[in-house]
């Protein structure tokens, strides 16, 4: 274990792997030279050479279905998309190819590829630059689509995605990139895609969330702790396929649900969440299901309105005390 | 003799085109009768191009065409049977009934497919070719589209990409005049495709895609420069004598023009008229091929309609290689 | 009034567009000499002359994307994408700069403009050519999605979105064009973007849904009349912004709810419904909500497989006999 | 006197850069302040770009940028206190303080923005170009991006389209030489941008664009082509001083190589040096010039530091023009 951290996790599954297997290559704007807009891979391309480590022209389109190429005659290629924001001029290489190729021609294809991404709001980027459309991509069978919160699990959680089979769209938070966490040192070190994972245990409310609104989360629930309100928070890690056993086993327990997104509300993953929770234990909800999320516009760059639309720890506070039907004053 | 191809050599390639004309002759009738369904391109006409390239081609290069794909399947050498069986959707077809006309694809013969998404090959054709390289391999990539896919991102991106890193890959532009019903002037800023080589630095030329031989010396030449130099752009100039698909009204061009290029430029016809007056084959050894082919081509469409349809599970197969541990 | 089917009435709405409005012209793929594929602008080439119907290159992003720079110059295009499934090409105009450029500009740039499109499967098209992604466009604040299911409200809602000062995604479903109904001649006939709109009244169960699937659902209930079970059927007719009023009502008067949509049902429309009646109406469901909805894979080619996987008639009946605690020997 | 110009034009253009220099400066160490977020691009040493060609744009002409964009906006003629209030995101800035730096935008200029999506504005200067041609207006469009984006999609299909439909359009690339930390050569296959229109037959040129009297020159024959003939594409090339963005480790570029630019090809030393070696201007006169725009630099700087923020309903508005009945 070190105390590493997101950014350190995930420079180390990538060098790992890289190690382990000599088909994996890194392709993307600015990962070599200049070392990785989020410095992820500095210091790769003095390590791995010019062939492992790729700088590309500015062509999103061409990123991906080139590394799906690679990956349809033997390679393993990891393609970074500087944001989550630029996946849509990829969009159709995604949704159309690396999600349908496999399925189309009977399993002659195959398309072992990660997608690295960047997302999330938070930085004053502006409406074009700070979007959270994970839902978008985590609708299309045939992806995986992962995005994970803490140090660990995104360390775990990419290495299994480089050795999948499948085309694994992995979503990592632009501000959590300095968060720090226990990291295992193990090379084999994995963590499965799929599986949800139980962050915090509590009993009064559960609150299910992933990636920057995890840890959101797990401050309001600490918060709340002082209150003595013991809050479960499960993390979801994946969204496609999407886990929901940890969420359901949990809700059977506590009656009560909030899902905290980034996104917008509309058509997102608390959507899907509280559908499913409906569906499956329907006569263990207490009290309807509340979702946290962004506010239906495109976010600002003044810093202020920013923040406004962006959920809060106190947002997700209030939204736990509606469930509790706990009257607080503000 | 033309060029170093034996006389077996060139009556093979006159079967192939003929094969290739009757199987879509028949899937014509197949479509009207109902059995095949969605979109069905046809290649007539153009046959030369696909016989002439895959004769050039070897057996480890790669393979990426549109969706205008059933000649190229026929001559990268897919069993015809399994290619009709995919028309009819059934189980034996080569990709298993699930893609259809506009999918045909073979791993083992390294034909990655039949795409129908305008363009979207070009990426993956790319990095094919990359793959190549990283493992200097001394293979080449066919990437063929029509001219109407040359005015998307895609082509821009790709060619690009493969200049900087002189990738081996042909990208091969079938300039069969129209995209659907747009004739390529009121589409494209240049007419003659080729020419679109010049702002990616990269080696084009144009090739004469109703004749099988000039096809495949300029496709041998191509594919040796890909593998050495990078990147090429050829640009087969041809004409499609059917609808764009089933059913296409065909507002956009004169019954003339198409009876001109039948009369004038047909590549079966062309071949035909090379054999036999170079005294390589007589009227009747071209007769027996076509007989030939008819009765094949009663064993295709026997095997394809006889074939069983794909079971229920076959629904719920290959979204994902590997399943996920839960859910 | 006239029986016409919904070409007809796609067509009629253009038409009387262009001649009421100079400034609304019409661009994309085959729409000119071909006629538009689904022959929705045939003669209109002859009629309006090669300015105002204009043929493009096959470039998706370009047609959408000058279609976006038409408008802000002050005309009002109407850019038509071939299908939906090509509208990935474009998706970055769309839900970058479409969506985006008036709020981000503060109200500075506006974006009149109307994406029609063509969606749906069951016409054995295989896996990219037979989506029904309505929900990813709906994502997106900053734009409109609208999905007539009728060809008056196909007429009066193309009409309004021609007129609307923001940019509409309008969706056509590929399998509706030969659908009749009675369409209302008049020239200021308008169908108004956001309003769902009760299409069968019933007391027993809510069934909602949109396009194709409110056809699907109509006859669901149609038979179900014949047992007795009186189906209230609300059709949503704008995705985006959603009205839920006429949702809540129905629930709050029948309890129970189907939501039916083509799309798959993870992450789909089914769950913002489902959920935003539990958010508002928590206390009148007496079963969960039901969702049908297209099976989680990418449609197949072969008839038959396809056809399982997209919902039926008989799906629709099964779920409303579900949430009916109904029994039914089948 | 070069070309028409009038002495006081020439000194103006000249206050232009010095401003646009000035600005951005502060507008840099307003940034380390904490002032200004997100990302912040600056122009130093492209100055002659952008005020020699709104030098040559018509008041009713069209401009369209990308995201560095300071200097385009002080040369249109923005109001540069409006433009640093926007940089702080306040509410008297251009935007209402939700672009920030790489959204300005003024609808009285026809400078319908600064767009942070690399390519992304190519198509929309495009159909800007197409509703003038519908309009029959006599105007042209001014389109501004850097090398790096020509090789995404966009720039393909915007050009082709431009071309087949004659849009009045210039495509003016700012050859800087670096998109991010990527060399020219290293992801494209051309380096000499202007080459690029071949493929399109697009007319093109290249442009020294440290020197303001060429751009002017270049950008007013291009402008009238443009109108009436259609596109042209012009590549300026040219230099950034500082990083890519704020916070660039610039491990791509050596100190010298900037060093060289700065002391021998700096756009405003360049018509410093015209202005007083052809007797237009005395030293003194320059340099009241520099005293005078230090002077406004407070006032700019002022107004924007007190200028409100938003106010929190701004948060909701114009996310639509006409907000839905119901909901
Ligand atoms: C991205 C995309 N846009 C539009 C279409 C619809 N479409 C299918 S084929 C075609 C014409 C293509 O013409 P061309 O590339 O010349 O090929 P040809 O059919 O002539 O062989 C169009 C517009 C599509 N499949 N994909
Ligand atoms: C589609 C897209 N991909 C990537 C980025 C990230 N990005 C912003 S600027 C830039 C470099 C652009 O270089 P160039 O076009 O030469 O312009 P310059 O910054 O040099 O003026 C990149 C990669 C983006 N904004 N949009
Ligand atoms: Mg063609
Ligand atoms: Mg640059």
């Amino acid at each position: 274990m070190a105390h590493i951290t997101m950014r350190e996790a995930i420079s180390q599954a990538l060098r790992e792997e890289m190690y382990r297997d000599e088909r994996v290559f890194i392709m993307g704007e600015e990962v070599g030279v200049w070392g990785g807009t989020y410095a992820v891979t500095r210091g790769f391309l003095d390590e791995f050479g010019e062939k492992r480590v790729r700088d590309t022209p500015i062509a999103e389109g061409v990123i991906v279905g080139a590394a799906i190429g690679a990956a349809i005659a033997g390679l393993r290629p990891v393609a970074e998309l500087m944001t989550i924001n630029f996946a849509f001029l990829a969009m159709d290489q995604i949704v159309n190819h690396a999600a349908k190729l496999h399925y189309m021609f009977n399993g002659q294809i195959r398309c072992p590829l990660v997608i690295r991404t960047v997302g999330g709001g938070g930085r004053q980027l502006a409406a074009t630059h700070s979007q959270t459309p994970d839902v978008v991509f985590a609708h299309f069978p045939g992806l995986k689509v992962v995005a994970p919160g803490t140090p660990a699990d995104a360390k775990g959680l990419l290495k299994a995605a480089i050795r999948d089979e499948d085309p694994v769209f992995f979503i990592e938070h632009a501000t959590l990139y300095q968060l720090r966490g226990e990291v295992p040192d193990d090379e084999e070190y994995l963590v499965p895609i799929g599986v949800s994972d139980v962050k915090r245990e509590g009993k009064d409310v559960t609150i299910v969330s992933y990636s920057k609104m995890l840890q959101t989360s797990l401050q309001a629930a600490e918060q709340l702790a002082k209150e003595g309100i013991e809050v479960e928070v499960v993390d979801l890690r994946t969204l496609r396929p999407l886990d929901m056993r940890p969420v359901l086993e949990s809700v059977r327990k506590t009656n009560r649900l909030v899902v905290v997104e980034e996104g917008w509300r509309s058509y997102g993953i608390g959507a899907e969440v509280a559908t499913r929770v409906m569906e499956q234990a329907f006569d263990y909800l207490d009290a309807p299901v509340r979702r946290v999320a962004q506010a239906e516009v495109p976010l600002p760059y003044n810093r202020r309105l920013e923040q406004m639309a962006l959920p809060q720890v106190e947002d997700v506070v209030h939204a736990v005390n509606d469930v509790l039907y706990r009257k607080v004053s503000s | 003799m033309p060029d170093e191809l034996s006389r077996e050599e060139l009556l093979e390639m006159y079967r192939q085109m003929v094969l290739i004309r009757r199987l879509e002759e028949k899937a014509a009738e197949l479509y009207t009768a109902g059995l095949i369904g969605g979109f069905l391109h046809l290649y007539i006409g153009e046959e030369a191009i696909a016989v002439g390239a895959c004769k050039a081609l070897r057996p480890d290069d790669h393979l990426l065409t549109a969706y205008r794909d059933h000649g190229w399947a026929i001559a990268r050498g897919l069993d015809p049977k399994r290619v009709m069986a995919e028309l009819l959707g059934k189980a034996t077809g080569v990709s298993g009934g699930k893609g259809g006309s506009m999918h045909l694809a073979s791993a083992e013969h390294n034909y990655w497919g039949g795409h129908a998404i305008v363009g979207g090959h070009l990426p993956l054709a790319t990095g094919v070719g990359l793959a190549i390289r990283y493992r200097e391999e001394d293979k080449a990539v066919l990437c063929v589209f029509g001219e109407g896919s040359t005015n998307i991102g895609y082509f821009h991106e790709s060619l690009n990409l493969a200049a900087v890193w002189k990738l081996p890959v042909v990208y091969l532009v079938e300039n069969n005049q129209y995209g659907m019903g747009t004739e390529v002037s009121r589409a494209s800023s240049r007419s003659n495709i080729f020419e679109k080589g010049c702002s990616y630095d990269v080696a084009s030329a144009p090739v004469d895609g109703q004749d099988v031989l000039a096809m495949y010396r300029a496709m041998r030449e191509a594919l040796d420069y890909a593998r050495e130099h990078g990147p090429f752009l050829m640009e087969a100039k041809t004409y499609r004598y059917s609808g764009h698909s089933m059913g296409d009204p065909e507002r956009y061009r004169s019954k003339a023009e198409i009876e001109q290029w039948r009369a004038h430029h047909d590549p079966i016809d062309r071949l035909a008229n090379l054999l036999t007056s170079q005294a390589l084959a007589k009227e009747t050894d071209l007769q027996k091929i076509n007989r030939d082919v008819e009765e094949e081509m009663e064993e295709i469409v026997r095997f394809a309609k006889e074939s069983p349809e794909p079971e229920d599970d076959a629904l719920y197969e290959h979204v994902y290689v590997q399943p996920v541990p839960v859910q």
